[in-house]
């Protein structure tokens, strides 16, 4: 029996039947489960993803530190997760380079290999519009793991990428042979061709066996099951750089607005610095007394500087810990040790990254950018603490 | 002796020449110059007819209201903003041919001719006012098709610091 | 039939069929599996450790980076994995403080909180004898992840731990109620009361709900289901730290020399600095040309300083390439780009620590300990290079 | 206002009080000092019993040579070195108690009454040749006992460096 609540089909076969009762009184007096090849999750954590079809939202709320379990990063594809098989599976790489070339995925893991703890975020990673929403709700759109690939930088090398090239295409395996326009530049920088995630090989939902992994950029920039790169002297415009991945700027609303102001960002890689706090927050409740408030920083421009909280609605803000290891374009752990006197009151943080950049209001995002809640939305988000310790999200009024 | 002695090799000699054959089969995509288009050409008409066959179940009769989002800009006062479609918000022509050929129709991705795909792709930018039903849409046309979105773009000017853009 | 092997049981019913024959030729071609609750590992990865009843090996030549992947972190416990609901484990404190305290798992979480990425290993981690040796056969007992918890000095506060407490007693809820004694200043300096790992609730295998986390110390006394801390004026002398965990030192076998130079040593506590070339390494095999030389180096007294690779049998040494980030107390990836003639070789590598400790020879430690490899066994590892392009462990003559 | 306010209280106020009689219940260790150790008694020869019945299947008749492991010290030329075991390796006489107690029969842990262990305690310092037959073990007379080798162990003094030790 104990052996079983703690195996995958023994979850499946229980459904119904509290573990709880299945197990010995005292666990000091009956042997455990021998040692296995494949670990386990412990039957009593029920952490999941909320999906729909198109995408999951990693449980923020339900994490701890700064790694994501790679069964709960979050996912989005636009026609689902293919099934690849990884000696099958190959890279081109060719247009405007000297020598165009096919590696297969053994190929790519025999040249040199970086490594690096980074967030990745859709850029989409925001929804607001009810009290009832939690960390996962609002933006479970963003993950962390440790990538390990070759550098693109590597690649270019082998294949003479040419002087005039400027952006470069990159494709996916898919049913939706995802595309997106890439400036070459990124790809001399610390753009990664990455195979591997938090020391395994990828998960099929996070482009296995080969993604592109662009530190700091908007999630879909980061091809998934990548086949083919293509050297080009123009951005290729595909869909998702047009129709999809841009967002409305000052003025914009409506479309086609013949003359006027209105005008769409094009383009927009950096994800700008957001932080939120994880704890206290909705579902959970919270105590009188001491509370850790804990929660997650991040800048796609850099490291963060800095993240501060406050604990009476924006009145006064202290600063926040930072847990080391605080590394650039990564999910940065933070917490503020407060004494809530159980009184109604509203908890935010908000980071500053090393650029300088302050995460700004949901007032000062509409201000610069028009009413519409779209890509690249990452304000301040607020925490009610109800005297009977419930804990709402406070969206926009 | 303790000394860093290899120093990294420009190329290392891993994977191998792609053959032209090759490149060809993979290189689906499309420009907005126009490079990457493939021989053939569409009518309005016959794109009309496969539209109604194999994607008005999804994006609705004439491209308007299915259930995976309009195609084609109407006007509808009980919106709050129009919806986004390739009339008001595709800043190239070129997209429109790339986008189909790569991924639609949905659950069939991949399945089109190249003809199929410039019928189609000729069907909605009539239906969406941008040509008129005569226009033959082929590799010399399609990327001469001025989107009245384009100039509604521009490139992101976002820089870090202190300003909210 | 695409989503079916993606999953746990999919692979088991699939068992004998080869995947490959069940993709679809072209996965562009066809929508991919939607997303979903838990992600999951493609079923053409069959990273596993090795078990046997008491303990399983950490396949450290399939691992990159520095995180492993927490259902593949080593294993040893010394009566099975324990099944425990949450609900009903607590932590008692009491002995020498002022005032002893029970804490619920719920009440754990509530103090301020640490997380660290740090080594686990097992001071057992060295085995020898055969050319057809993996790294995980080697030295398997040892893994890495990102640990959260509350620190034990935040508890030691809470209980009032005494001045004059010198030692405590951790104690497991495991069916050998597994008990080691550990002096107070550890407690003091950076030991963790950990309930999460890699960003999720620990393993089971790794101490579900709560384990002791002793950052740099041999792995048994992180004392795993922790449910009693017993502060004292002096050790405990559990069986775990004297007939088991005690190494010789020079000299000392055959036991019971009844005078003489022949000790034991006890308390053997911190990790001696280890090295470990995990690529090229036995079974895979390489080709003539570029070879990145791969593997991972730590040490329990602080942070690597230094890794060097010998590519001639130990005749010269060049330094490696480290990866940040380089942790304290932290397995740090190290890389060393190396162009093989295709002529028969050794190559090797040797760390050097902080503390300005270096790696061994296998003959060094015997001269150090006398003739027995024992606990605490960190010799430098030769992999001969053959000039067919096989690998083989050069274990000691 | 931007300032660090809250700074960490000695007392968080998080846990309950523990009773005594759940300290009681728990506090099962054993001290070379004899502290933890309980009421009651043990006999070589009801010890000797008691291991037959329950310990010789995996660590063999008179605790040599079973499937588990000896527990008593043997002279065996045929082996390298001599097995390590109660009598050679165990510094302290008290370990014995509190680790039967706890870990022991491996299949049935925790099943032993106090009195039971003190009697495969003394069966087992007798069998090593530690105690004669006729020593009664319980809270006083064990922590008395001198181990053969207690005075083989020495702390570590290893401190990093370039030491090897
Ligand atoms: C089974 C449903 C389905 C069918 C049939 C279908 N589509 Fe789609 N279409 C979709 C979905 C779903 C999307 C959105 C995909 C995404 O966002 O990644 C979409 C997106 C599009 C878009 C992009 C819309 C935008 O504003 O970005 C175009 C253009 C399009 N389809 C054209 C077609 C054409 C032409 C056909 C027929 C040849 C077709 N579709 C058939 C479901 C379908
Ligand atoms: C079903 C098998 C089994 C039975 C029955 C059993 N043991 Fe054990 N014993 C073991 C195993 C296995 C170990 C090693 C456990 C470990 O290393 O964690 C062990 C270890 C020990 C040790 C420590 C040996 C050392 O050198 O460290 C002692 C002492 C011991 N047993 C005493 C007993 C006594 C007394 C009994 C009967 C009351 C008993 N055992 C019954 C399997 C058994
Ligand atoms: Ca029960
Ligand atoms: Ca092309
Ligand atoms: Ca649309
Ligand atoms: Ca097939
Ligand atoms: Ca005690
Ligand atoms: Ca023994
Ligand atoms: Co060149
Ligand atoms: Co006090």
């Amino acid at each position: 029996v104990v052996a079983l609540v703690q195996t995958a089909s023994g979850k499946t076969i229980q459904q119904g039947v509290s573990i709880s009762e299945l197990l010995p009184d005292d666990p000091t007096k009956q042997i455990g489960t021998l040692a296995g090849e494949v670990g386990t999750r412990s039957a009593f954590e029920k952490v999941v993803k909320k999906p729909s079809d198109i995408s999951s939202r990693s449980p923020l709320q339900d994490f701890y530190g700064i790694i994501t379990p790679s069964d709960l990063h979050f996912e989005r594809h636009h026609a689902g997760v293919p099934a690849i098989d990884p000696a099958k599976h190959e890279l081109l790489i060719h247009g405007l380079v000297d020598k165009p070339l096919v590696f297969t995925v053994e190929d790519l893991k025999r040249f040199p290999s970086v490594s690096r703890i980074a967030f990745l975020e859709c850029s989409g990673n925001f929804r607001s519009g009810k009290e009832t929403m939690s960390p996962q709700d609002i933006c479970g759109l963003t993950s962390q793991s440790e990538w390990t690939g070759v550098k693109l930088s590597t690649l270019f090398r082998e294949a003479g990428v040419k002087s005039n090239a400027t952006w470069f295409l990159a494709e996916g395996s898919d049913a939706a042979v995802m595309t997106r326009s890439i400036p070459v530049k990124k790809g001399w920088d610390d753009a990664i061709v990455a195979y591997a995630q938090n020391g395994e090989a990828l998960r099929p939902e996070q482009g296995y066996p080969v993604r592109l992994f662009l530190p700091g950029w908007e999630g879909n920039t980061s091809v998934k099951w990548l086949r083919r790169i293509e050297l080009s002297d123009q951005p290729f415009m595909t869909r998702e750089e047009t129709s999809k991945y841009t967002e409305p700027i000052k003025g914009a609303e409506p479309v086609r607005r013949s003359d006027g102001p209105g005008k769409y960002r094009q383009f927009s890689f950096d994800i700008d610095a957001r932080s939120i706090i994880t704890f206290p927050a909705y579902p959970k409740t919270v105590e009188k007394g001491w509370i850790e408030i804990r929660g997650i920083a991040w800048s796609g421009r850099g490291k963060v500087a800095r993240v501060e909280v406050s604990t009476d609605a924006g009145k006064s803000w202290q600063l926040a810990t930072l847990q080391e290891p605080i590394l650039d374009k990564a999910h940065t752990a933070f917490r503020y040790v407060w004494n809530w006197n159980g009184v109604e009151t509203e908890i935010l943080s908000r980071v500053t990254d090393e650029t300088g950049y302050l995460q700004p209001t949901l007032n000062q995002l509409f201000a610069a950018r028009g009413d519409t809640i779209s890509y690249h939305f990452n304000p301040i988000t607020a925490w009610r603490i109800k005297s009977d310790g419930s804990v709402l999200f406070k969206p926009e009024p | 002796p303790i000394a860093k002695v290899d120093t990294l090799p420009t190329h290392f000699g891993f994977g191998r020449p792609a053959t032209a054959a090759e490149i060809a089969r993979l290189d689906i995509d499309v420009r907005p110059d126009g490079k990457g288009l493939p021989a053939g050409e569409g009518q309005v008409l016959t794109g009309k007819q496969i539209f109604a066959a194999k994607c008005a179940a999804c994006h609705g009769t004439g491209g308007v209201d299915g259930p995976n989002g309009s195609l084609v800009t109407t006007t509808n006062p009980g919106r709050k903003r129009p919806e986004k479609t390739i009339g008001n918000y595709w800043p190239y022509a070129t997209t429109v041919f790339d986008y189909i050929r790569r991924a639609m129709p949905f659950s069939q991705p991949g399945s089109l001719t190249n003809d199929e795909v410039y019928h189609l792709t000729a069907y909605l930018l009539q239906a969406n006012g941008i040509i008129d039903e005569k226009t033959v849409i082929n590799a010399q046309t399609l990327p001469r098709v001025v989107m009245p979105a384009q100039k509604l773009f521009v490139p992101d000017d976002r820089k870090g610091g202190s300003e909210i853009k």
